[in-house]
């Protein structure tokens, strides 16, 4: 076959020459091409390798739906697989690689496969394979998978950005061709908000090659001067270059544009490519309609085309197929074809009708037609247009469920009626003639009777008579080209038990490629069901779904990729922490200090110094994240004794208590200490984990369970900066910095909770309550003055030495003292299990309280919290170990428990850990087996009572 | 017809034309021992195990569309026995085991394939957490390697290492793990049940159940009203649905879960790995596309397709894993819908009706579940009692307060 | 799928945290025989359901959504407060 | 002075981002000297908006059902003043306040909110409580070109470096 650059016409400019590489060799194109049609102006026409039989494969399409010229695109970081060279626009100094192939495009080894052709069959791998069983892993399915897939994605950071972005408006016009353009307008010069989008590079649809008259004028020029006004116009949004992939509930639909993928590196601040999301008030489908292959033998051969690619080709990039052409149809669109192929000089070989008996039997030519075979014999021809019919685009209308409907008029599925909030105009709504594409855009444009008139213009005959298959092929014919699926695979699925359409789908692969059998599933269909002895109808299509081309992962992404994945939270305290050397740490969204270590500290070293530091004198810690809900109301008391298992309402003003919550399932959830500042006035602290959770259903349980009452309540965790100041100094520090109060256990006893001044009339909230068992305080300031009152408090403290501590000193301390946090409270253990039990309180109703009296939750054999240190003191710990009894094998029937915390202990130089232990309080001092087989470390340990120092709390009320 | 490489080669010589269904597709009749809803995995994998465990002749599966046309025909494939709770693990690694021998058993090749199945963790919590599951595991027996960030760097290079909001801290690792090409499975045990005389009926609706004091005694289906002694539920996304039928109320919501594939491409990814930092699990097809999901979508849903928000929620957490996947292309989306339990796991049990068996509440998590879920059930139907690696899965263990609850979230199922 | 909030207009669904049915109702006293029903068993619509939903990303105001399970169509949204519950037989 | 924003530091003047003439749009922090929070008592939400109304040289923005943010009013003398019709809870150093204006305004935001911004349902007044790149916001509209979004402090620098990112293609001004 031999493809040539037409003398004149077209819509590329030949001014401007472009010089491209496809493996490797140089080429020049012009702008206005596409890479498809700048390799065959080129006369190149092997751009690819088939799936299965590394067929030798050309470009058959001109749009979307090509199965066979995929390439990968571009090199490094922005590599890009299977990419359809019939959508590239070519630009200078495009690389381009074909796939699929080894060692190379034109000798490919692979090919080997199809001489076995004949065993690799529909489903062949399901019937073997099997033995010797270890040879699926080690031999037969690495060589498959080395064989399968198609391009080669890169394994580099993508160095290109992507965005997102909502889209509203009355109208959404997908597809830009008359019916689009006719809707698009009329909607327009009526003043509705209207999106007009089409994934080509021009807007203008088939107006852009196929010879048309509208108005007058050439169809070309009519669409021209359409998108002049409409560009003109306020209300109107033009997006060329933007594929609507999917249609959503509420009529919301999913499209992306292609920003800068016809560059060859994006402009700066510019984005790769956009997604948006387009809610439509309505929408019309003007994507038109799909032309279909015939099905006979050598149908694959490089050089057979669809007829209207190879107009498409022609009169848009002024590329020819060929010199010679043979045409194959069953419909009248033949003629257009001959008539537009002549006027470029190529010769018509032959016109082989269906429709007249004529048959094309095979294409001979392995890797370029040189000649056919056909019912009247051999024709010598360079290429090969054929047209099986057109089946409107209907996809998107399919998306949300809804079947297509098959219309023998045309031999085609039509869209199925989904409502007036998306219809169909068009050739996708299977109108075929120009005059009812223009009628039913112009319908569509105004919902109103009057429908404004329509510009006159040519019609086309348009007939057809259903023809799928030439039985007699000689070789093969092929109906799903990537997937290699061939006309006699269906009857074979048919023949097995997979006659159903879908399990004809998944036996032989049928429409699941990357072209999702655009071009060939109605072919399929109509041969599965002959072959079932079922009518088209009957054998229906198989679902639709996104995405109607494939969307790059990147676009879906858009910004939050990479350290923006997620917002980062700072707390009030960052500046001061990052003075202090702070290491953070990631805790859900925030970013909170971990350690502050000196010159040559490991983690351990820093945090065990802090702890000491903290406990012989004092120590500053910014506990800001934790949830801080402001509740008021008069009913506040009584609303919080229905959330929590304990009683508020009776808490004197000017307290702080701690408070366990409960799940409605009995499980604990949350806990915190609530303070009471006022009789209607309430600050409950949550865990940082659980803020938003607790928010939500104290929301819940106010709205829906009991709104009678008269309760407010707000997120007030970001307005305080809190900072826990703990250590036997910590009153004498804290003395310094409060206006006008001397701080002792009358003014300020323990679990006191004032609002009170500090440095001169900073308000501030003073709570004397203590997680590291320590005399300790929690000082609350406006968070814009948290960074300075923490550098003050540092300053007070300077005399004792106090240290800045992270949570990894917090979590020693707590573990230390025995407090349950993360670890215990991890959604499966009740009250009881964390030895809180007696919190739970029997005189009112509140969240949990039923459902926690179920016999599984209160069997004392249940694991609860327990103490574990290792026998040998001098051994580390690490969380995770199961616990058996020393005499029992292990066993999962056997397993006793297992360790949720450790830590090493500073004060007691040892590690201890906090661990769930099956009736664990009963079994005190018991001697078990820590099982590790996970780092291979099995020894024993003791258990014992969580708190493992200053059992007697002196040093709180020190 | 055995299968096997010999087989095929005789067939290619008569041009494969005389290969015979891998079922058949017979008439109901009027009458059967055991009557199974759902022609899913667990339901023909539970017939199949009836007939060839039990000896039982006289059973129909009963499908409303075609076999596989639920959730173990869309989902994600992955096969894994790294749970952490008693009343679980052992019935897992049981279907692990199964799995290791299933393609010969049954004769059909369904590319079970122990690839390896990793989960990343990006915190120390979330590492103290796999520590305590993977040595629950070790305590039957079961293989499981807990990796360091440089491990995991060792496997996946092409992770986001360095520039990353939630940085890899190691994962918990099960080599035996992997992927099994879910159609195959339904085909298989299917093939495997026809042979030894179980009817398929694929178009075959349940419509009504009827009972004869407090008894089963018959059911109605699209295709007629059909006689039987035993009825076995097995309708995954529809439970609620059928056991309605038979004025039963479940602890259960049916939600929707998207998977995706990409365009097919050359090996890009060994094993199947799932992301710690956000819902994003991924494992390349033999065909080459990358089978991935994440996250239901959140509302109570029986359509199988689902919307953008968890698309994108989903590919963030893709793109934040693996940065090189921007430029890969998702092919297609859809969805399945799942029968979410209040505590995340399942039933397999008697209900208060006599002769009517409950198979239900698999979440997301029951296709690694087939081959034992069909052998518990077809024990529990053939025998009257619990299998015992099944006896957690009871249905009142809601009353009772012994709920199994392995991500602790107690009764939300669309947090399960 | 959008949810038209009595507060805040039209809005997507990734706005709403949801909830299932809202139909069913925590029983007022301890003694109550429902609470096993409350908290575990639900109804499970294929087809029109009330269902709580949280605006979450809006107003945080808890509603009551009715919606079609099958076909995603949203009927409309109540504050939760104003919701009437169906009468169970 | 002791207090210290959320952006200081962050917010930098200048001129930003794609280099096409004048600016896209202006950034501008407009802390307000006080934001709070008023939530009406049971069955007070009438009063409220009395109350409101009477209050001289403040703005009141809706928060919510039967909620307001209060700006540059003083926490104690507003708190006396609902007495009894309303919860006050003080917000100014919760959250953080910029301002976005110029005539690409509406398409930077459109890159974050799906709230529609054309001026027939999101005329100027109106505020709504939105997610925008994970982040709650409250986003009012100030002006035809001219909008304020304040969020929660501790998102506020990664909110802010997202919002400037999406206005690059523009260009912008930070004052
Ligand atoms: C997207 C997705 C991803 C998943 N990923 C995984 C994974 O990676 N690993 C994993 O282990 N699990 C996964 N799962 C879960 C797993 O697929 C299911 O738990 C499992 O398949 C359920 O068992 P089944 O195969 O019998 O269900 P199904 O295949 O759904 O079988 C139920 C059958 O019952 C039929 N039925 C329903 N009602 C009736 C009626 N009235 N009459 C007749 N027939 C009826 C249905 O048509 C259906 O065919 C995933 C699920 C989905 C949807
Ligand atoms: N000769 C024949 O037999 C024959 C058959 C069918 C149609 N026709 C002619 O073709 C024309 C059809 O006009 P029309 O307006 O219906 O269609 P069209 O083909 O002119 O335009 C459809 C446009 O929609 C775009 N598109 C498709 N899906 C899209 C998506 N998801 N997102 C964005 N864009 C998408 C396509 O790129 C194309 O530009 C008429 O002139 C008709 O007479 C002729
Ligand atoms: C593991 C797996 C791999 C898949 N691979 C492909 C594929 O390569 N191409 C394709 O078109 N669809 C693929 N699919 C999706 C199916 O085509 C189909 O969408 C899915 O099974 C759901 O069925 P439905 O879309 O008919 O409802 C795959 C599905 C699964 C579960
Ligand atoms: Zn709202």
């Amino acid at each position: 076959m031999t493809g040539f650059r037409i003398k004149n016409g077209g819509l590329i400019d030949r001014d401007t020459s472009l010089n491209f590489k496809f493996d490797g060799k140089s080429f020049i194109g012009h702008q206005g091409d596409t890479l498809a049609s700048a390799l065959i102006a080129n006369d190149v026409h092997l751009m690819g390798r088939s799936f299965k039989y590394h067929r030798p494969r050309g470009v058959i399409s001109a749009g979307v739906s090509e199965p066979n010229a995929l390439v990968e695109l571009r090199e490094g970081g922005r590599k890009e697989a299977n990419t359809r060279a019939t959508m590239v626009e070519l630009y200078d100094g495009l690389a381009a690689q074909s796939q699929n192939r080894w060692p190379s495009l034109n000798f490919d080894v692979g090919a080997v496969t199809s001489l076995a052709s004949s065993i690799f069959v529909a489903g062949f791998y399901y019937k073997t394979f099997m033995w010797p069983k270890s040879f699926w892993e080690k031999i037969y399915e690495p060589l498959i998978r080395k064989a399968a897939g198609l391009g080669t994605a890169s394994k580099q950071a993508d160095p290109d950005t992507y965005e997102k972005s909502y889209a509203h408006c009355d109208l959404l016009v997908v597809g830009s061709g008359p019916a689009g353009l006719m809707a698009a307008l009329t909607a327009a010069r009526l003043g509705a908000r209207v999106i007009l989008a089409d994934e080509g590079s021009r807007l203008g649809g088939s107006l852009l090659f196929e010879n048309e008259e509208i108005g007058g004028q050439s169809g070309y020029d009519w669409s021209q001067s359409v998108l002049a006004e409409l560009a003109s116009l306020q209300n109107v949004t033009l997006m060329p270059r933007t594929t609507i992939f999917g249609w959503f509930d509420g009529n919301i639909f999913g499209a992306l544009e292609r920003v800068n993928d016809h560059v060859a590196v994006p402009a700066p601040f510019e984005p790769r490519q956009r997604y948006w999301r387009i809610h439509a008030k309505r929408a019309v489908l003007a994507a038109g309609a799909e032309e279909r292959p015939l099905v006979f033998g050598g149908n694959d051969v490089p050089g057979v085309m669809l007829a209207s690619a190879m107009r498409h080709c022609s009169n848009r990039y002024a590329a020819a197929a060929g010199k010679s052409i043979a045409i194959f149809a069953n419909n009248d669109s033949s003629l257009r074809t001959s008539i537009d192929m002549k006027a470029h000089g190529v010769n018509i070989a032959a016109v082989i009708d269906t429709r007249k008996g004529g048959r094309i039997l095979n294409v001979k030519g392995g890797k370029g037609v040189s000649y056919i075979e056909t019912s009247m014999g051999k024709i010598p021809c360079d290429a090969v247009a054929m047209s099986g019919g057109w089946s409107p685009i209907v996809n998107l209308m399919c998306h949300r469920g809804a079947k297509p409907i098959w219309d023998e008029a045309i031999a085609a599925f039509k869209p199925p009626d989904v409502g007036a909030e998306f219809t169909a105009i068009g050739s996708a709504a299977g109108h075929m003639l120009l005059s009812e594409c223009l009628a039913g855009g112009a319908r569509a444009g105004t919902m109103k009777s009057r429908v404004p008139a329509t510009p006159k213009c040519r019609d086309e005959a348009f007939a057809i008579q259903p023809f799928w298959w030439v039985k007699e092929s000689i070789g093969k014919a092929f109906i799903d080209y990537q997937n290699d699926a061939t006309a006699k695979d269906l009857p074979l699925a048919a023949r097995e038990g997979y006659g159903h359409v879908e399990l004809a789908k998944r036996y032989t692969t049928t429409g699941m490629a990357t072209d999702q059998g655009k071009l060939g599933n109605v072919n399929a269909i109509a041969i599965l069901a002959e072959a079932s002895g079922k009518s088209i109808p009957e054998m229906g299509t198989t679902t639709f779904r996104p995405f109607y081309t494939p969307v790059s992962f990147g676009a879906f992404a858009g910004p939050f990729t990479g350290h923006h994945f997620q917002p980062v939270r700072k707390t009030p305290l960052h500046d001061w922490a990052v003075e202090q050397g702070a290491v953070f740490v990631e805790t859900g969204l925030w970013m909170r200090s971990s350690w502050f270590p000196e010159a040559g500290e490991d983690w351990l070293a820093s945090a065990s110094r802090e702890v000491k530091s903290a406990r012989a004198s004092v120590g500053l810690c910014d506990v800001s994240t934790l949830g801080k809900i402001d509740i008021q109301g008069k009913d506040a008391g009584v609303f919080l004794d229905r959330l929590y298992c304990n009683t508020f309402s009776t808490l004197s003003i000017g307290k702080a208590r701690y408070g366990l919550m409960l799940r409605e399932d009995g499980i604990v959830f949350d806990d915190g200490t609530t303070s009471r500042l006022a009789e209607d006035h309430y600050v409950m602290t949550t865990t940082t984990a659980n803020a938003a959770r607790v928010m939500s259903n104290i929301e819940f349980a106010h709205q829906v369970h009991w709104p009678e009452l008269d309760v407010q309540y707000v997120s007030v965790t970001e307005q305080w900066a809190q900072m826990a100041v703990a250590g036997p100094k910590a009153r004498a520090t804290l003395q310094k910095l409060v206006d006008k109060l001397t701080l002792n256990d009358e003014s300020v006893p323990y679990h006191a909770a004032q609002e009170i001044t500090i440095m001169g009339g900073v308000e501030a909230r003073l709570f004397r309550i203590s997680f590291s068992g320590e005399h300790a305080y929690e000082l609350a300031v406006p968070a814009d003055f948290g960074n300075a009152v923490a550098r003050a408090i540092m300053q007070a403290g300077a005399e004792f030495g106090i240290v800045p501590y992270g949570v990894e000193a917090l979590s020693m301390m707590r573990i230390e003292k025995g407090h349950v946090a993360g670890g215990e409270l991890n959604g499966t253990t009740t009250a009881g299990d964390l030895g809180l039990g007696k919190m739970m309180s029997t005189k009112k109703d509140y969240i949990g309280r039923k459902m926690a009296q179920r016999d599984g939750l209160i069997d004392p054999m249940r694991q609860c919290v327990v103490g574990i240190k290792p026998v040998d003191r001098t051994m580390k710990m690490r969380s995770g170990g199961h616990l058996l009894k020393q005499s029992d094998a292990p066993s999962m029937q056997a397993d006793q428990g297992y360790i949720c915390s450790v830590a090493w202990s500073p004060m007691l130089n040892m590690w201890l850990g906090l661990a769930l232990f099956s009736n664990g309080r009963a079994r005190h001092g018991e001697i078990v087996k820590v099982f590790d087989g996970l780092r291979g470390h099995h020894y024993v340990a003791e258990i014992c009572d969580p708190v493992h120092f200053d059992p007697k709390n002196e040093r709180l009320h020190a | 017809m055995k299968y096997s490489l010999f087989s095929l080669l005789k067939n290619s010589l008569s041009g494969h034309k005389n290969w015979t269904p891998a079922w058949r597709s017979p008439e109901p009749k009027k009458e059967y021992d055991i009557i199974i809803v759902g022609g899913g995995g667990h339901g023909l994998a539970t017939a199949y195990y009836l007939a060839k465990e039990h000896g039982h002749k006289n059973i129909a599966v009963l499908e409303k569309n075609y076999i596989g046309s639920g959730n173990v025909g869309r989902n994600t494939t992955i096969i894994r026995s790294n749970y952490q709770l008693p009343g679980n693990n052992p019935f897992y690694e049981l279907s692990m085991k199964l799995w290791e021998g299933l393609e010969q058993d049954f004769n059909f090749n369904a590319m079970v394939s122990q690839r390896g199945v990793l989960n990343l963790c990006h915190t120390d919590a979330q590492r103290d957490a796999f520590a305590r599951r993977g040595n629950a595991m070790h305590l039957d027996g079961v293989d499981a390697e807990l990796l360091d960030r440089e491990a995991v760097r060792e496997m996946y290079p092409f992770f986001d290492y360095d520039n990353a909001r939630f940085p890899i801290k190691g994962g918990l690792l099960q080599r035996r793990g992997g992927t099994v090409r879910h159609d195959a499975v339904a085909w298989g045990f299917a093939r495997g049940a026809d042979l030894r005389g179980v009817d398929i009926l694929q178009g075959c609706e349940l419509t009504g159940i009827q009972t004869e004091n407090g008894k089963v005694d018959g059911v109605q289906t699209s295709r007629g009203a059909i006689k039987c002694k035993k009825l076995a539920l097995c309708a995954a996304g529809h439970s609620s649905e059928v056991a309605a039928m038979a004025g039963l109320k479940l602890p259960i919501e049916s939600h929707v879960l998207q998977a995706f594939v990409s365009e097919g491409l050359k090996p890009y990814i060994e094993g199947v790995v799932t992301f710690g930092a956000g819902h994003f699990y991924v494992s390349q097809s033999d065909k080459g596309g990358l089978v991935f999901g994440g996250d239901i979508d959140g509302y109570n849903s029986y359509a199988q397709r689902g919307n953008l928000p968890m698309v994108e929620h989903v590919i963030e957490a893709g793109v934040a894993m693996i940065p090189s996947l921007a430029r890969v292309r998702a092919l297609r989306s859809w969805g399945g819908v799942m029968d979410m339990s209040m505590d995340g796991s399942p039933i397999i049990d008697k209900t208060s009706v006599h002769g009517l068996y409950l198979n239900a509440g698999w979440c997301y998590g029951g296709f690694k579940a087939t081959p034992a879920s069909g052998w518990c059930y077809a024990h529990l139907i053939a025998k009257d009692e619990p299998h015992k690696v099944a006896t957690a899965f009871r249905l009142h263990r809601f009353r009772t307060g012994h709920m199994l609850d392995e991500k602790g979230q107690g009764a939300t199922p669309n947090l399960h | 799928m959008l949810i038209p909030c009595p507060h805040c207009g039209t809005r997507p669904v990734e706005e709403f945290t949801f909830l299932g049915d809202a139909n069913v109702k925590r029983p007022e006293n301890l003694d109550d025989s429902n609470w096993q029903a409350y908290v575990y068993e639900r109804d499970n619509p294929r087809g029109k359901i009330d269902e709580f939903a949280h605006h979450s990303g809006g107003c945080r105001a808890w509603l009551v959504v009715s919606r079609d399970t099958k076909t995603h169509e949203v009927f409309g949204a109540v504050i939760a407060k104003n919701f009437k519950r169906k009468q169970k037989s | 002075m002791l207090r210290t924003s959320a952006l200081l530091g962050v917010a930098k003047p200048g001129r930003f981002g794609a280099d096409k003439g004048e600016p896209g749009v202006t950034f501008s922090l407009t802390q307000p000297s006080s934001m709070i929070m008023v939530i009406a008592r049971k069955g007070k939400a009438k009063a409220l908006n009395e109350a409101l109304a009477a209050i001289k040289k403040t703005t009141v923005q809706w928060a919510g059902p039967d909620q307001y943010y209060v700006y540059n009013a003083p926490y104690t003398e507003l708190k006396k003043k609902l007495e009894g019709v309303a919860s006050v809870s003080d917000q100014s150093h919760g959250r953080v306040m910029f301002q976005i204006a110029g005539q690409k305004a509406r398409a930077v935001l459109a890159k974050g909110t799906p709230v529609d911004l054309h001026e027939a349902d999101f005329p100027i007044g109106k505020s709504a409580l939105t997610q925008m790149a994970h982040v709650s916001v409250h986003l009012t509209r100030t002006g035809d070109d001219e909008f304020t979004l304040s969020v929660f402090r501790g998102f506020s620098e990664s909110f802010w470096e997202w919002l400037t990112s999406q206005a690059g293609e523009f260009g912008y001004q930070v004052s």
